[in-house]
Order: structure tokens, then C-alpha cells, then sequence
């Protein structure tokens, strides 16, 4: 078994003690919630898109370390992104947590695509249950985004 | 005679119980078509996993639980390869094929058929492909149509198109289990789709025993037991197409199928959990992986083949040795059919004769085999029905023969 | 510190998976309110009728198939003295108590309710027992009232009889799988019959750790699944009273449950084959009497002392070990409670903490335990929950806090 | 295994091959149809009852010969019977058939009640599932009477 220390880095510790970007936007900002079914966590992303750019996100709801470090750290990653870059970058991070493409296919990396401090989610391949924890706030990330 | 690339006793040494003596002599079972025997891979694949990987699947964060889901999942991706299936999550795993045909029935029916709507099935269907649409006759006023058999017992398209305007639905067997026919499945899933219905395969008979390949049939719905492929009992499958497994509404309520729930309502989870509620089959999906292990292992091109050889040597063998005093239901032809013969013996009501084949270890089937409306059709009440898998072979076929001579000594008047 | 009858070493010596030793040390399974370790006599009963006497049950008239018959029948009888019911017709074999459930919603629900019928549920329900209801919400248009909850987790019955008057209904928990708490049955089964609905009860976290008798409660269904007290997965019961049970219309169609089908419709076979449509699950059916002999030669008076034990010991160490820093839910008395606890933990989430203990190979869950509406009630999202059954003692205890103490190491802040 | 001859003794065999009493009767005969589920066997019973005696009996349907011989030696014992005495001949038939009373006891053997033939199918207890066989127009014939 992979040592603990693998999936509870210090940058992910941070941003859970330290979350980025809390709270809501009101209407007309996009809003979804996401559940982990497994643990009960729910995730909610509110989104500002003006002219194909993010230009602003908050973050909101319950989960454990890693969803919500997750979900801090993508908010940090996203904000004032053009959306092009955004799904490139939702991509690239489910392709480092081994999920396959849409037709079942692992995902290349896109070197042209920068992961910066969500490398430190790298170590959670090796605890496959809590793939699901890291990418709850890109999944909701996704859907607010079919909602702008 | 048979030029089958199996070597049958190597397979049947492989099987634990077919190995047991009753009374003496050995266990001929001719019972495939109702359920099969497993393999020693299958039994140890339970056993293993209960011994060493046992635990909840998808719910539980610790290690000895990922694991079990591993296993589990699998499965899953070994059932969705079996059948080429585009994804895994088409593949949800149900108790028996019954409940899967009732799924279909419930959740697609329920949501997409009305008053005056047609469902067309084929006068050789099972039970159960047929009482789940009784139902939907009696709750909600559909209407049924019968594809009828022709003499030789395969389907009658004659008047197929006719039977199909304007019907939401055809729901057929890939191969009955009665007369052993085995249907033009493509052809058939292609007559729904023209006439705009979608297109339920009964696979129980058909997917043990052939290459199966929903994507080539181009159908909507399989459904198919895991305890007749080699399986264990306790688990069946239905594959279902994305689109209709995503429309349809829920059927059984619970864990594992949700997304959320309230005290005012709840919504349901992505596939394939929206459909599995409650703790699945969990040491069953693994046997089944093993039994798809093993099935490949043979080759499922070499296993049809086997059966064809046989078929064509019980054909021969039976109608030679007994002339008019045995009739052989379904056709003659074996590209078109498959190793499960029904018969009429001598006038001797089947049960009787399985009483006396059952004193020489002959186990066949006597009875309606859950098609009553086909042996309305067939003019009969019941049949006696010898039924050959991959460890049974030409020999099986000799002491059938022997067996059934036997029965005249008693009822020989 | 225990004065069990039980020696739990030797119950423990009989569980082969419990033997396991993940990366060097021994597992603590802590998961068994969500599934149970099967015994070996358990697993040996499922090979061995896979090996000798698999064969198809209720259909064949061979020697084999009648010995399955017989076996499988034997569970029936063996599941109808466990919970001294009165005829063996009345039990049920389904896949999960949740469709055991999902049948009495379907079938007793579709026949006997209305819009604006009432019926009544508890807080602290498994989705098992909410979503088939909320289903008839949707389609029927039926009310849900809900009995709230104590501070300390029990039910509370203040207004029991305002919250039955007018119900048709009233389904509810014998034990609940998050709080530990176990509900009055017998008292709720006569409040139901005073105000005129019958009584259901989720016997999932019941049957497993008691002595149950559905002639003393005096109850109308109870519904549980074999996974959870030592036997196979892929088979649960449903047992019902039988004036009930033959009033009730089908609920899967297809195979056995049928006493004639025509082209034009169908008759049901009695009682139990009424509702048990399709290839059952037959080596299921035989593990699940073997663990029910396993669990009366533990003798379940003896398993309820032995759990009543372990849970005061978890009690007082939990409390005197960790203070304020821990937080049990539901109720401390151990008269009312069996030995599964939902806790919260220095507010480390439940997931991370579970991850913490799998570290030392110590096997809780974490989530919502399919009960969200309950998760709300106590106003958390998760909770973790070690649960302990025959096989764990009061060691495990011990080993389960010096593995949270180890939490607070990493999540200390 | 118990030997066919058991089974098979030449009276079974010859009811079989010589059913007695079948046809059908006219309402306002009682009839009840009786199936045999695991085999689709069929069984007609008519009964014509008068001031509490059968006065006559016929059967109609399809069986095996364990089942057709049963009710031929049936009709056979019942005809020209009181009703009270022809329900202790089912009661005592079920018994010899190891059939078991209401509450699940076993039926103790009246020794008031003769059975004569149908001795012969005593054989069939060692073959479990011929039992539902021997029992259909027994079972029958109870409905029948219910209806009369
Ligand atoms: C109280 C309760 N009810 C119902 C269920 C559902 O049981 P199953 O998943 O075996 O169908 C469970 C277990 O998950 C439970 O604990
Ligand atoms: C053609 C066909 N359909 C459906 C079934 C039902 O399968 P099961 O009893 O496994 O649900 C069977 C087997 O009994 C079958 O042969």
C-alpha cells in the first residue's frame, strides 16, 4: 500500500485548511451541484463567463481533504481563463487521474497544458477510491460550464 | 464423427460435478438449456474471493474494499466484452434474465408505452419474455402480436412488416429453448428498427452458445443468466443502449441508485448503478468473470462449432435408430439451430420418460420448459427436451439412444 | 472485560478472510453492517453443492435435480424457524432485502394505495426503505409522514399515533444501520394495527445480531438480506403473511410463478413461486442456510450478549480514550442498541479518516450509509461507522483508537 | 435409487393404458381444472354431488401415467360416494403421499378409511417429484367440491 504521505501532501493540506475562492454568485452566474455518491459530499461551483472568459469562480459546499483541496486548488486554476483553456485543462487533470476518455481510451497529456500546484493531486491515482474525491469539482466544473 | 477442435473429456474433466457416479455409473446431463454445470475455475473464483477479497463494492474507502470492487467492475468489463458492447456502464448486472426482461418491461414500458401500443413477440418465447408484457396488457392496455413459427419451427416472416407497423416494440430469442431454432437476429433487430421499435433480445439460450456481438446486431436490449453460460446462479445481465438506459426511469428503488435523497423525493445516479439498487451480486459477478474466462478460453467459435457436430450426430443417430417413433421438434438444419432438442417419443408422456432415462443417469427435461403458449402451438402439453453443452459429446448422444430404448421395455404397449 | 459465552477467537479462527494479513498485519473488519465475512462452513457448503448436486430446482423430475430441490427447499425451512414464522410458503427468496422491499411497494403498494394514502416512515431509514416509497409519491401520489427522531437517536413516539391515523401503512427499521439503534418492533407492529396499516419492517441490521420471532412482533412483512449475517451475497428474503402474500398481485412476471400463460394472458402458481419468478438463486440459497445453522450454533442469544458487550466496551473506551474529541451518535444504552457506531472525529472528515484507519488495516466506512434524509437530521454529510459483529471482540476496540489517535498526527490543526 | 418397478406396478399401468370414467359432465356438474406446473400437465374434474353424495365423476385432461392412473383410480374410489367420506380418502391419500396436514403435521393413517387400489401408488413416495403426479386430481377434486 502507498504511504499516506503519497495522498496527503502538504499543498493539499493547505488548501484544505485554506480554501480559495468560498462562497456563492448570485444569478445570473452559472450554478451546479455535485454529489459523490460514495461519501455524501456535494460540491457547488458558481460561474461568471463574460466573452468566453471565467471571470470569476466561488466554490461552496462539504466534502473531506482531498474534494475540497481539489476543488480550491481548480478554482484557483480556472479563474480568468478563457473556457478553450479550461476544458483543456479539466482534460489534461482527469487524464493524471487515469480517467479514460469518452471512448474509453486513457487521455494523453497535453504539454501545452500547465498543471502547476494540482500536481500535488497526482499521488491520488494510487488510492483509486478517492479519484472520485478529486475530480467532483471538475465534473461540477463541466457542468456549470454547459449551463453558461 | 465430429471434427470439433474441443477436447471434450479434457473439458468435462474440468467439471467437478460431472465427475460424480450415481448409483454406479456416470451423470449423463443433458439439462444445459434449463442450467449448466461449473467449471472448477468458477467454483475456486468464488471460493478465492471469498476467502481472501470479500468485501462491500462502492461504498467502502479502505483497501480490501477497492479491491472487491476491482473484481467486481471486472466483471462488468468482461460481460461488456463478451457481447462487444461499446461501454462498460451498458452492462448492468440483475438477479436472473427474468428480471432483466421485467426491467425493461417496468422502466422502458412503463415510460413508453400506452393504451393501443403494440409489442410484438414470437409464438416460441419464454415465459419471460412474455408474462412481463401480460402485464403491461393487463395495467396500462397495450396490445401483443405473435410472430407464428412455421412447421419446421423457426420463425415465419412472411408477414413480418405487417405484424410490425406501428409497434414500439419486438422482443424475440436469439434461440429457442424449446426447439433449439436460433433466429436471424440482425435481420430481425433491422425489421424493428424500420418499423420504428426498438428492438429486445432474449440471449439466455443464444449467448452461451455463439459469438454475440450487440453492436453487429445493431440491437437496443440483451438480456441473458449468468447460471447457463458456466456461470453461478444468483446473476444476469442486461445490456442496454446508452440512450434508453439514460431516458428511462429508475425501476428498483435503494442504495447504490441514487444520487441524493430527500425527505421530499431523490435523483438518480449515472449508469449502470441507476439500475443495480442494493448490494449486487457481488461474489457471483466474479464467477461470472471467471465462467467469460473460461468460455473464451475454449473459443466461442470452437464451442459452436462442437455443438453443431453434435446436433447433426443426434439427428442422424436418433432419427435412424427410432424412425417415426421419435419426433424431433424444430429444423433439421444446424446452421440454424442449436444442440437443445425437444421430442415425442413412442407415445410416452415425458415425465415418464424421464423418470426411466433418469434410471440410467440420462437428467433431461420433461415439461413445458415455460413456453406453454408454444406447446399450445405445437399441439402438445409437454416435451421431453435433451439439451448438450461443451462437455457433452457424440458419446452423450449413444447412451441417450440406449436410455430411451429402455423405456419401451416399460411402457411398450 | 467481556463475559460473552461466545470464544470469539475460535469464531474468528472459522472466518478464512479474517486470516488475511494486508501489507503484515492483521485485518480489523469493522464494515459488517454494510457486509458481513462469511465462515468457513459457509463457503464449503456453496462449493460442495456446486461440486455434488448443482442441478436446476422445481423444474426437473431427475434424481439430481430433485436432491437440489431438496437442498434449496432446506434453506426455506431453515430461513422460516429462524425467524419462527409459520409456514415456510410465506418466506420469500429474493436478490437484497431491497428488492424484498421494492416488492411489497410494488406489488402490496400498486394494489392497496391511492393518492393521499398515507404511509408512515422513520427518520433514521435506509434509502432501501424511502425511495420505493417516494416512488409511489411520483406515481401515485401517496403522502410520506416520517416519526422524528430523539436527541439520542431513538424514535421518538410522541405523536406515534397522530402521525397513524388514516395510514395505510407503516415501514420501519428493526435496527438502524448508522445510529445502531434498535426501534420497539413489537410495539410499532401493534401501533400500526391499532390505527389500521400493516406493519413492514427492515429486518437488514435486526436479523443478523438477534433473536427474531414475526409471530411475537406480530408484523406483516419483514424484509432482510443474507450478506449481512455471515451468508452469500445474491439472495435475500422477503417474508410475508400469507393472507397477504396471495391477495397481492405478481411482481416480476416470467418463469415458476406461473400456474398457465396463454397467447391471451396468465394465471400465478401459489405461494412461493408466486414471487419467485425465474432461475432463483440456488447455491445462494443453500450458502445462506448454512449460515444460519453457523449463526443458531453460535446461538443468537449468545451473539446479542456478545455484542451488547462489545458495545459498552466501545462506549466507555471510545469516551474515556478521546473526551469531547469524539462524538458517538445514537443511543448509549446497550439495551437499545446493537454494536454499530456512526462518529465524528476531531472534525476530520469521515473519508480522510477512513483512509487514516485502512493505514492500520482497520476497516470502517464512510459516507452518508445510504441514509441521507437521517445524514441531514443530525446535520452532517457523512459520518464514519465501525460496526462489529461475531467475529470481532473487544481488541478491536483497542486497535480502532490507537488508530484514530494516529488520525490526529496527520490532520492535527 | 428405488427400482422403476416401484413405481410402475401393473395396476398404475394398466389405469393408465384404461383410464376409467373419463369425459366430461354437463353443468350443473361442478368442474375444476387442476395444472401441474412443473410439467404442464392438465387435469379436469366434473362431479355431480346430490344430497351429499357424488353421484358421478368424471376426468378429462392430459398426464403422465402416474397422473392419469390417479385419477382414474380416483373417480373409481369416489363414485357413489358420501362427500364426508370421500374427503377422509383424500385426507388419507395425502398422508400415504407424505403430505403433511394444515399446520405442517404429519397425517396419521385412519385405519377406518380403505384405500384398495390406490395402495398401489404407495410406491411413489420414493420419488418425491411424481408426488405433485399422484396428487393432482386429488387436489382437484377438493376444488371441485368446493364449487359443488
Ligand atoms: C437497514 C437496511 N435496510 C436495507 C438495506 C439494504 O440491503 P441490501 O443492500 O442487501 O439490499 C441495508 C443494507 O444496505 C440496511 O442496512
Ligand atoms: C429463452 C429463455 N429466456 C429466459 C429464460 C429465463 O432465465 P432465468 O430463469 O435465468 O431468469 C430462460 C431460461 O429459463 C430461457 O431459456
Amino acid at each position: 500500500m502507498p504511504g499516506l504521505e503519497d495522498l496527503y501532501r502538504e499543498i493539499i493540506l493547505d488548501h484544505h485548511r485554506n480554501p480559495r475562492n468560498r462562497g456563492e454568485l448570485a444569478p445570473p452566474a452559472s450554478h451546479a451541484v455535485g454529489h459523490n455518491p460514495l461519501c455524501g459530499d456535494e460540491i457547488d461551483v458558481y460561474l461568471d463567463v463574460t466573452d468566453g472568459i471565467i471571470t470569476d469562480v466561488k466554490v461552496g459546499g462539504q466534502g473531506c481533504s482531498i474534494s475540497q483541496s481539489s476543488a480550491s486548488m481548480m478554482s484557483q486554476a480556472v479563474k480568468g481563463k478563457p473556457v478553450d483553456e479550461v476544458r483543456a485543462l479539466v482534460r489534461r487533470f482527469k487524464g493524471m487521474m487515469s480517467i479514460p476518455d469518452e471512448d474509453g481510451n486513457p487521455i494523453e497529456p497535453d504539454p501545452a497544458v500547465k498543471l502547476g500546484d494540482l500536481e500535488a493531486l497526482q499521488g491520488v491515482v494510487k488510492f483509486p477510491v478517492r479519484i472520485k474525491c478529486a475530480t467532483l469539482a471538475w465534473n461540477t466544473l463541466l457542468e456549470a460550464l454547459e449551463q453558461g | 464423427m465430429t471434427h470439433s477442435s474441443l477436447d471434450i473429456a479434457a473439458v468435462k474433466a474440468q467439471f467437478p460435478l460431472l465427475q460424480r457416479e450415481l448409483n454406479g455409473s456416470p451423470l449423463v446431463y443433458l439439462d444445459s438449456a434449463n442450467t449448466s454445470q461449473k467449471p472448477r475455475t468458477v467454483i475456486d473464483a468464488m471460493t478465492q474471493f471469498m476467502e481472501h477479497s470479500y468485501a462491500p463494492i462502492n461504498r467502502s474507502a479502505y483497501q480490501l474494499a477497492a479491491e472487491a470492487t476491482d473484481q467486481f467492475e471486472g466483471a462488468r468489463t468482461k460481460v461488456r466484452r463478451f457481447i462487444n458492447a461499446r461501454r462498460d456502464h451498458e452492462v448492468v448486472f440483475t438477479k436472473n434474465a427474468t428480471e432483466s426482461l421485467n426491467l425493461v418491461a417496468y422502466s422502458w414500458g412503463r415510460a413508453n408505452l400506452a393504451a393501443g401500443d403494440v409489442v410484438v413477440l414470437t409464438e416460441m418465447e419464454h415465459h419471460a419474455n412474455i408474462v412481463p408484457w401480460h402485464m403491461l396488457v393487463q395495467e396500462k392496455g397495450i396490445e401483443l402480436r405473435w410472430v407464428p413459427l412455421t412447421d419446421d419451427g423457426q420463425l415465419d416472416l412472411t408477414d413480418l412488416s405487417t405484424l410490425l407497423d406501428g409497434a414500439k416494440a419486438f422482443s424475440f430469442t436469439a434461440m429457442s429453448n424449446v426447439l433449439g431454432t436460433i433466429t436471424p437476429v440482425q435481420q430481425l433487430c433491422a425489421a424493428a428498427h424500420a418499423a420504428g421499435a426498438i428492438a429486445i433480445v432474449d440471449g439466455c439460450q443464444y449467448v452461451p452458445h455463439n459469438i454475440t456481438d450487440v453492436q453487429a446486431w445493431d440491437a437496443d436490449f440483451l438480456a441473458f443468466s449468468s447460471h447457463k453460460l458456466c456461470g453461478p446462479s444468483g446473476i444476469g445481465v442486461l445490456w442496454g443502449r446508452e440512450e434508453l438506459l439514460d431516458a428511462m426511469p429508475p425501476f428498483l428503488g435503494g442504495g447504490n441508485m441514487i444520487a441524493d435523497v430527500r425527505f421530499d423525493g431523490f435523483t438518480t445516479a449515472p449508469l449502470p448503478a441507476k439500475f443495480e439498487a442494493g448490494t449486487p451480486p457481488i461474489t457471483e459477478a466474479v464467477g461470472l468473470g471467471a465462467a467469460l474466462d473460461f468460455l473464451n478460453g475454449l473459443g466461442m467459435a470452437n464451442v459452436r462449432q462442437h455443438e453443431m457436430d453434435v446436433a447433426a450426430y443426434a439427428i442422424s443417430t436418433l432419427t435412424e435408430r427410432f424412425g417415426d417413433d421419435i419426433q424431433l421438434h424444430g429444423p433439421c438444419n444446424v446452421e440454424v439451430r442449436g444442440a437443445t432438442f425437444s421430442f415425442a417419443f413412442r407415445g410416452i408422456h415425458p415425465h415418464d420418460l424421464s423418470q426411466v432415462l433418469d434410471q440410467r443417469n440420462v437428467c433431461v427435461r420433461a415439461g413445458h420448459h415455460c413456453a406453454k403458449p408454444l406447446m399450445r402451438r405445437l399441439g402438445v402439453n409437454a416435451t421431453a427436451r435433451a439439451s448438450f453443452y461443451v462437455y457433452n459429446d457424440t458419446h452423450d448422444v449413444d447412451v441417450l439412444a440406449d436410455a430411451l430404448d429402455s423405456a419401451t421395455d416399460i411402457f411398450g404397449f
